[in-house]
């Protein structure tokens, strides 16, 4: 494997990790409330689907994505109502707000654009653009020279190539995910918000009698994981593809679960857990039916592979993963 | 002392939630510009209206049941068993290996060889997760959806490069042999004078699940065995103190889950597609979930929410033969109703609790 | 006459079918300390619970110095400078002390600057009040005796003037206790006004001014201190006579049925909790355990009973236990007839959703009469509780309520029957009375005494000085995971073991 | 009236079951005449729908997808009045059943050797969705086009996963597709349902070529698609349900010969395709008719000449 290909599959790993991060980010501050959320899925569904339409009809990607935001809070806010205010069970919430996105989304989709399920294919300003940095190698630079970008990258020094290919030409999107992660790392750490959060998914009640509302900072919570989920979901129908096509997360909310319980709940880790994921997948994508002297490792093997090198790393590595103590519980004064 | 009678706890609230998701479902239906009355004739005369409505809304509640029960076990030890659908996926591959491998004479025998089969191949399933748990300290949840994904390859590269038969382009293995055909309730009822449809797939397998239901209520209710499985499910330091093993119950407690999932199989492969298929869990493993949260993880409850599940499954299809509302529809009735009954339940029960405190003041 | 500090009128709650309070009233002068006192489940929690607006009444009107307060939340009732210590600590465990310290009344939205502050204040508060903490010590890692502190250091950072304290000796040694009074009178001396909710008539007579005693959601009488005496209190409470020593003949010993020879534990973090002790339990006779919680005792009695792993040795009527490995299970040592009374028991003796019914065949669920290999025998069950249930005088004798909603006092007579009527060769005991009402407490004590006197023999560990002295018939004091002596109870008194329990050997010193 | 079973897909998953949905309905705004539907969800609804459509009295009911088969050969004899069309299946043995299989291979290898004439890197792509036989089918064709165009010609051939959410993953399609660029592929074959949107869509981002499948793709990125390779089950759907009820019965496969399948040239890829291109399609396509040429089918020893997967 040469240097440009381990470059290339570090990039298409931080594409792929980009959407679990932001997933898997939100899970992060719902669960440290307190709530846990296995509805990652449908909200970023969701959003997709409300980005990629309302991108398509006004054509701006930021209403897009603010639409994609506000479709995630929707049903943030139905997780929060169930959970906090009625104190259901969080599993069965999450579990609803799946099925409810999987069917609305297409539902909505196929009444408004009769498509089939789909939104029309975005146009250029209605997508997220990669960003292309000073003297990177881009599209720009192909055209000029009238040759691939892959053909001109290819032809570059090791560090520009690394500049070129992993670092520049991402969406805005990415770059925000990344920083999402000191950002909440700060918050959780460094902040009185995060102080609070922290402890209400810890103990509630010691929050309840220090005087701050466990409700008001559960919601909070939890609509922080909707605004996330909501990029998440923008970023896969605007940035990552240019429009909605149904079920299009395709299980990447539980890969980011899976991520989250990895990580143990802790912003840097996740962020590490998120790009083990993203690497897997990069890598299963390139190299299918590798051939070892013979015996040919078939594609389900390397298809399966990031879930199987999953349980490995859990098995061997990663010690008991312990929950925040009050998560799944609804905070319950009075029996 | 409780805050409502019993009744009203099993039997009021469900009803109430599922009127709630029931209205919530007329006006999505409205939205779409379909008539929500028409819609609920059809499914309800379309999924309980014949005898061949019944066959299929049981036939998927037999799937149901066996998912539902299969998490909900695993409930009671205090572990959520998202695996059902891989565990489920490989109880498929050991009915298929088991009806296509040796010759039955009888059906009677393939399906108690079939029953075997499903439950080592689901237990297997379910052991490795079940494993690292108890000894590794690795979550369950993790291990089980990663074990989802895994069984899927497993089961594509077995239907592609090993069971397909020669010059077959479908990735499904051959069709079993006439031996091990299930008779379907059509051909057990006939015997004994009632008529039903012949064309319905619910089959002799319901019989297997119904006993499923039961079997599982005597063990978790009746059982010393499921004495220490609840025990361990609700305290695990009181477990310890008990002297109950939590690496023996976790790993019974799985095993007993995968197998239940695995038992699925002789339903959809061997009672209805007589083959294997690709993809022939279809999600009952996740609807399974849902069973069993609705049902509060008690086997009538299970039994009771596979069969509204079922209703669903079967008046959804009905819906989507002979009007264009699409299937997603059906997908959002299922999400309003996991939704009311199970998630938003307290909404319902909370000024159900003061009515009824009320009345009885009243009364004293 | 002075404003009253707080007023309570025609206090009312409910939770759904249980009447807690039924129309309180109480009126507590400025800078006194006021004692109450009740059965457990008479509602005394929720009447402070409800001063402190964590609970919201049903009825009533609470008065702070003189107006008319409305205390929606426990903000409100911060702000009206009331400061509370939960029977159950309310503290985030894996949080520092100074985080939990400044939990909700922090300066401003970034930490830092919160925390330099309340670093000073506590240090101040510290040395004012000799509540010495160490502000970075995590909360899990301290002992209960600290954990209150934090609590009481919460309270007073938050500058209250009325301080309510809930059962807050339950969990301290008697040098804590004795150090808790003497911070409360300093504060009383300040001005401040509190509140102390309590089971020891012992605390109400020697700290309180004034005492209210409730009974089943009322409050049956509130009296000056000085003009009662304990056992008219403790007849208030229970609304019968109550018998505050227990009655009990010398013991008869016999041949020694526990011996533990060199034996060390070391916990899940590594580190080692019992530091090669020996001692003997013979038959007939109650070897109570003394010392400050978290000095090891409870990794004994979870080793004895098969909780967790140990090395050394340990025999039991002469035949070797195992410590580690197959057999060392606490099915194993029951059916070598060690029972087991656990420390905890809503974690660990009980499954507080089941049955009563169920609950008594817990940890004894192998036992033939209760099962035939595969199959509960649910019916011999249920008559063998209805039994135990009459025998204990458990209320309400109702084998079908679920154990959490019992009383604690009856939570652990289901225990204490369960394992007494085993008629063990060893009874371990550990904390039997904790948080128990005196009605309680007098009938656990006796049937331990019973099972003495019928031979067989007793290991009682409590923090409770009282509890040892009036049971045990030998004391052996731990402190950091050693056995600091053995004493005879006649010959011993509370200040002896007081220095034991503190690690100073009282001969030496 | 009709009837028209469409496979799990979905009526709309642009390439298969939109094709028959295309020609169902033009079969109805031709005529105005009426005719039933279900998109399947679930594998016990195969039969289920074959059923009630045969009771209600729809003829013929069509289907879509050889998963059909297994269920078919289970009914059709229950309605002998009933004419089935059962598109992609050709192996049973029904006399009321009209089985019309596609010569998919012969296609594919028609895109193929454009592809292989419009790359210029030597490079060629295919992205398959699901692993399962009829998509190997689909690529063995390509392949063996390309070669017979540049003997030397590197083909990447990937599949997108072992799922069927492997039909629905465009993120990852679009992965996929750059992975082979960057092993240099300029022009990618995407037959992978709602996957290959994703795969058409990082192709045009990214100025390579694409090709599509089943349906004409050509016009979802005008000027980037090189080419569609077209399978007529819309044809072959407007056809069964104009013969009606008097649908002739049997196996016809449907190749190069019967424009069964094709390539898709239209507005929106002329600027892409050249003569010479054309010239060399058009005679291939001849040899083939006329037996000149034989593409190797996957189905044969279920191993491909030109391509391993
Ligand atoms: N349909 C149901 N849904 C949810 N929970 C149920 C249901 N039926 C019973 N339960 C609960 O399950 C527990 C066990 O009930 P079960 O009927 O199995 O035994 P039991 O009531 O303890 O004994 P018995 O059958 O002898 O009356 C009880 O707590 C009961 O409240
Ligand atoms: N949060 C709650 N929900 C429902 N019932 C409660 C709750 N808290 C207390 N109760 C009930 O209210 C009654 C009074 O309880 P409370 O805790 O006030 O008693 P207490 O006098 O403090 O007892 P103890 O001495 O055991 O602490 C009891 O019957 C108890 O079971
Ligand atoms: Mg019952
Ligand atoms: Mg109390």
């Amino acid at each position: 494997m040469d240097f440009l290909t381990i470059i290339q599959v570090l990039d298409s790993t931080v594409r792929l990790a980009t959407p679990l991060l932001l997933a898997c980010l939100a899970g992060l501050y719902s669960e440290r409330a307190g709530i846990f959320d296995i509805g990652l899925e449908g909200k970023m569904l969701m959003a997709a689907f409300f980005s990629a339409a309302v991108a398509a009809v006004s054509g701006s990607v930021w209403l897009g994505l603010l639409a994609g935001i506000a479709a995630s809070l929707v049903l943030s806010g139905l997780h929060g109502l169930a959970s906090i205010t009625f104190r259901g069970n969080q599993l069965i919430s999450g579990v609803a707000i799946n099925f409810l996105a999987a069917g609305l989304s297409v539902l909505i989709a196929q009444s408004w654009f009769k498509q089939g399920g789909r939104t029309p294919s975005l146009k250029n300003e209605a997508r997220f653009e990669g960003l292309e940095w000073p003297f990177a190698i881009g599209p720009t630079d192909a055209e000029l020279a009238e040759k691939p970008v892959s053909e001109l990258i290819a032809a570059a020094p090791p560090v520009h190539q690394v500049y070129s290919e992993f670092l520049s030409g991402h969406s805005l999107l990415v770059y925000l995910a990344f920083l999402m992660v000191p950002a909440t790392w700060w918050v959780l750490y460094r902040t009185r918000f995060g102080l609070r959060l922290r402890a209400v998914g810890e103990n509630p009640a010691a929050v309840d009698t220090a005087g701050v509302s466990v409700v008001g900072l559960r919601y909070a919570a939890v609509a922080i994981c909707g605004v996330l989920c909501g990029i998440a979901g923008a970023y896969l129908a605007t940035a990552l593809q240019a429009g909605f096509v149904k079920d299009m997360t395709a299980g990447r909310g539980f890969i980011a679960l899976a991520a989250l319980i990895f990580a143990k709940w802790r912003p840097w880790q996740a962020m590490w857990a998120c790009l083990l994921f993203g690497l897997l997948q990069a890598i299963a994508l390139r190299f299918q039916n590798i051939d070892l002297g013979g015996v040919v490792i078939p594609v389900q093997v390397m298809d399966a592979l990031p879930y199987i090198l999953t349980v490995v790393i859990l098995a061997g590595f990663v010690g008991k993963a312990i929950p925040p103590r009050a998560g799944g519980e609804p905070y319950v004064k009075e029996r | 002392m409780d805050k409502m009678p019993k009744w009203a706890d099993v039997v009021l609230i469900p009803v109430i939630s599922l009127i709630l998701a029931a209205i919530l479902s007329a006006l999505v239906i409205l939205a779409i510009g379909e008539d929500p009355v028409e819609a609920v004739n059809l499914m309800v005369t379309g999924a309980l209206g014949s005898t061949y409505g019944w066959g299929y809304t049981l036939y998927y509640a037999t799937n149901f049941m066996f998912t539902g029960l299969a998490v909900a076990v695993a409930f009671h030890a205090r572990m959520f068993n998202i695996g059902g659908e891989g565990q489920a996926m490989l109880g498929g591959l050991g009915v298929a290996m088991v009806c296509l491998y040796v010759p039955w004479p009888h059906w009677s025998l393939a399906l108690l060889a079939a029953c075997a089969g499903a439950m080592i191949f689901g237990a297997a399933w379910a052991a490795i997760p079940a494993y690292l748990q108890a000894k590794r300290g690795s979550h369950i949840v993790i291990t089980t959806i990663m074990f989802n994904f895994i069984a899927a390859a497993v089961l594509n590269y077995m239907l592609v490069n090993v069971m397909r038969p020669e010059g077959s382009m479908d990735p499904a293995s051959a069709r079993f042999p006439e031996a091990v055909h299930l008779p379907t309730l059509h051909e057990l009822l006939a015997p004994i004078g009632i008529s039903f449809s012949k064309a319905a797939p619910a089959n002799v397998s319901l019989l297997v699940a119904v006993l499923a239901c039961f079997i599982v209520w005597a063990l978790i209710w009746r059982t010393k065995l499921g004495y220490e499985i609840r025990a361990y499910g609700h305290s695990e330091t009181g477990a310890l103190y008990a002297g109950i093993s939590p690496v023996k119950i976790t790993m019974i407690a799985m095993l007993i889950s995968g197998a239940l999932a695995g038992l699925m199989a002789t339903n959809n492969v061997m009672g209805e597609a007589e083959r294997l298929v690709l993809n022939s869990t279809e999600g009952a493993g996740f609807i399974g979930i849902a069973v069993a949260l609705m049902g509060r993880s008690h086997p009538f409850g299970v039994f009771l929410a596979a069969i509204l599940f079922g209703f669903l499954y079967q008046g959804g299809a009905e819906l989507a033969l002979w009007t264009s509302i699409p299937r997603e529809l059906i997908v959002v009735i299922q999400a309003l109703v996991i939704l009311f009954t199970g998630a938003l339940d307290n909404m319902v029960r909370m000024p159900l609790e003061k009515l009824f405190l009320a009345l009885r003041k009243g009364k004293a | 006459m002075t404003v009253p500090a707080i007023e309570l009128k025609g206090i009312s709650k409910s939770f759904g079918p249980v009447q807690a309070n039924k129309d309180i009233s109480i009126s507590v002068a400025p800078g006194t300390i006021h004692g109450i006192i009740g059965e457990n489940g008479a509602g005394k929690s929720t009447l402070m619970s409800i001063l402190y607006g964590f609970y919201k009444a049903d009825k009533g009107e609470i008065w702070i110095n003189g107006a008319k307060t409305e205390i929606p939340d426990s903000q409100a009732a911060i702000a009206a400078g009331i400061g509370m210590v939960f029977q159950h600590f309310k503290l985030v465990e894996n949080f520092t002390v100074l985080e939990n310290i400044i939990l909700g009344a922090e300066d401003g939205g970034l930490l830092k600057p919160s925390l330099a502050k309340a670093r000073k204040t506590l240090e101040e508060l510290a040395a004012e009040y000799e509540l010495n903490v160490d502000p970075d010590a995590v909360i899990e890692e301290i002992g209960v005796g600290m954990q209150q502190r934090v609590e009481i250091l919460k309270a007073l950072y938050r500058q209250a003037d009325i301080l309510i304290l809930d059962e807050p000796t339950g969990v301290l040694t008697p040098a804590e206790a004795d150090q808790l009074f003497r911070i409360l009178h300093r504060l009383k001396d300040e001005g401040k006004t509190i509140i102390l909710i309590t089971h020891k008539l012992r605390e109400i007579m020697e700290a309180t001014d004034t005492v209210s005693v409730m009974r089943r959601g009322q409050m049956t009488a509130t009296v000056k201190t000085s003009e009662t005496n304990p056992q008219h209190l403790a007849e208030l409470m229970v609304g019968r006579k109550v018998l505050l020593q227990v009655d009990k003949v010398p013991a008869q010993v016999g041949k020694p049925i526990l011996e533990i020879e060199n034996l060390h534990v070391t916990d899940e973090k590594g580190v080692e909790r019992v530091k090669g002790i020996n001692l003997q339990v013979r038959a007939g006779e109650i070897l109570g355990i003394a010392g400050v919680a978290g000095n090891g005792q409870s990794e004994l009695l979870e080793v004895l009973g098969g909780m967790r792993p140990g090395t050394g040795s340990i025999r039991l009527n002469g035949e070797p236990l195992a410590l580690s490995g197959p057999g060392s299970d606490a099915r194993t040592r029951r059916a070598q007839h060690i029972a087991h009374v656990p420390e905890d028991r809503q974690r660990e003796g009980l499954i507080m959703d089941f049955h009563a019914w169920e609950n008594v065949a817990f940890g004894y669920h192998h036992d033939p009469a209760y099962q035939n290999g595969i199959f509960m025998n649910n019916a011999a069950l249920r008559a063998d509780t209805e039994r135990k249930i009459e025998k204990f005088d458990v209320r309400p004798p109702d084998g079908w309520l679920a154990a959490k909603n019992f009383s604690g006092g009856n939570q652990q007579k289901i225990v204490v029957a369960r394992e007494i009527e085993q008629n063990p060769d060893l009874l371990l005991v550990g904390q039997p009375t904790r948080g128990v009402d005196i009605g309680a407490i007098e009938f656990i004590h006796q049937q331990i005494v019973a099972l003495r006197d019928k031979g067989k023999a007793v290991l009682l560990v409590s923090v409770e000085l009282e509890e040892i002295f009036s049971l045990s018939d030998r004391i052996a004091v731990m402190f950091d995971g050693h056995i600091m002596g053995e004493r005879l109870p006649h010959e011993t008194d509370e200040k002896e073991l007081g220095l034991l329990m503190a690690g100073v050997d009282g001969k030496a010193a | 009236e009709p009837a028209l079973i469409f496979d799990l897909g979905g009526k709309f998953d642009k390439s298969f079951n939109e094709a028959a949905h295309n020609g169902a309905s033009r079969w109805a705004e031709e005529t105005g005449g009426k005719y039933r539907e279900i998109e399947l969800q679930s594998e016990a609804q195969r039969e289920q729908a074959l059923r009630r459509f045969a009771e209600a009295g729809a003829n013929p009911v069509i289907t879509m997808g050889f998963a059909m088969a297994d269920p078919l050969s289970a009914v059709a004899a229950d309605y002998p009045d009933t004419k089935f069309v059962a598109v992609d299946v050709t192996w049973l043995d029904a006399p009321n059943v009209r089985q019309i299989g596609f010569a998919e291979h012969e296609g594919s290898y028609l895109v193929g050797m454009m592809a292989a004439m419009a790359s210029k890197s030597g490079t060629v792509g295919f992205i398959g969705g699901m692993d399962i036989p009829l998509i190997r089918h689909f690529g063995c064709g390509y392949a063996q086009g390309a070669k017979a165009v540049n003997p030397d010609v590197n083909i990447v051939a990937n599949m997108t996963g072992t799922t069927p959410t492997a039909w629905n993953d465009p993120v990852k399609g679009s992965e996929l597709t750059k992975a082979q660029i960057a092993q240099g592929a300029d022009v990618i074959y995407a037959a992978a349902g709602g996957t290959g949107v994703g795969v058409l869509q990082t192709a045009a981002d990214e100025g390579i070529l694409s090709i599509g499948v089943d349906s004409n793709q050509n016009h979802l990125h005008p000027g980037k698609v090189l080419t569609s390779m077209l399978k007529r089950v819309d044809v072959a759907v407007y056809d069964a349900m104009k013969a009606g009820a008097d649908v002739e019965t049997g196996v016809f496969t449907m190749g190069l010969a019967e424009e069964g399948v094709g390539v898709a040239m239209d507005d929106n890829n002329a600027s892409l395709v050249s003569d010479d291109m054309k010239g060399a399609v058009e005679t291939a396509r001849q040899d083939i008719i006329d037996g000149k040429t034989t593409v190797v089918s996957y189905y044969e020893n279920d191993s491909c000449p030109a391509v391993s997967f």
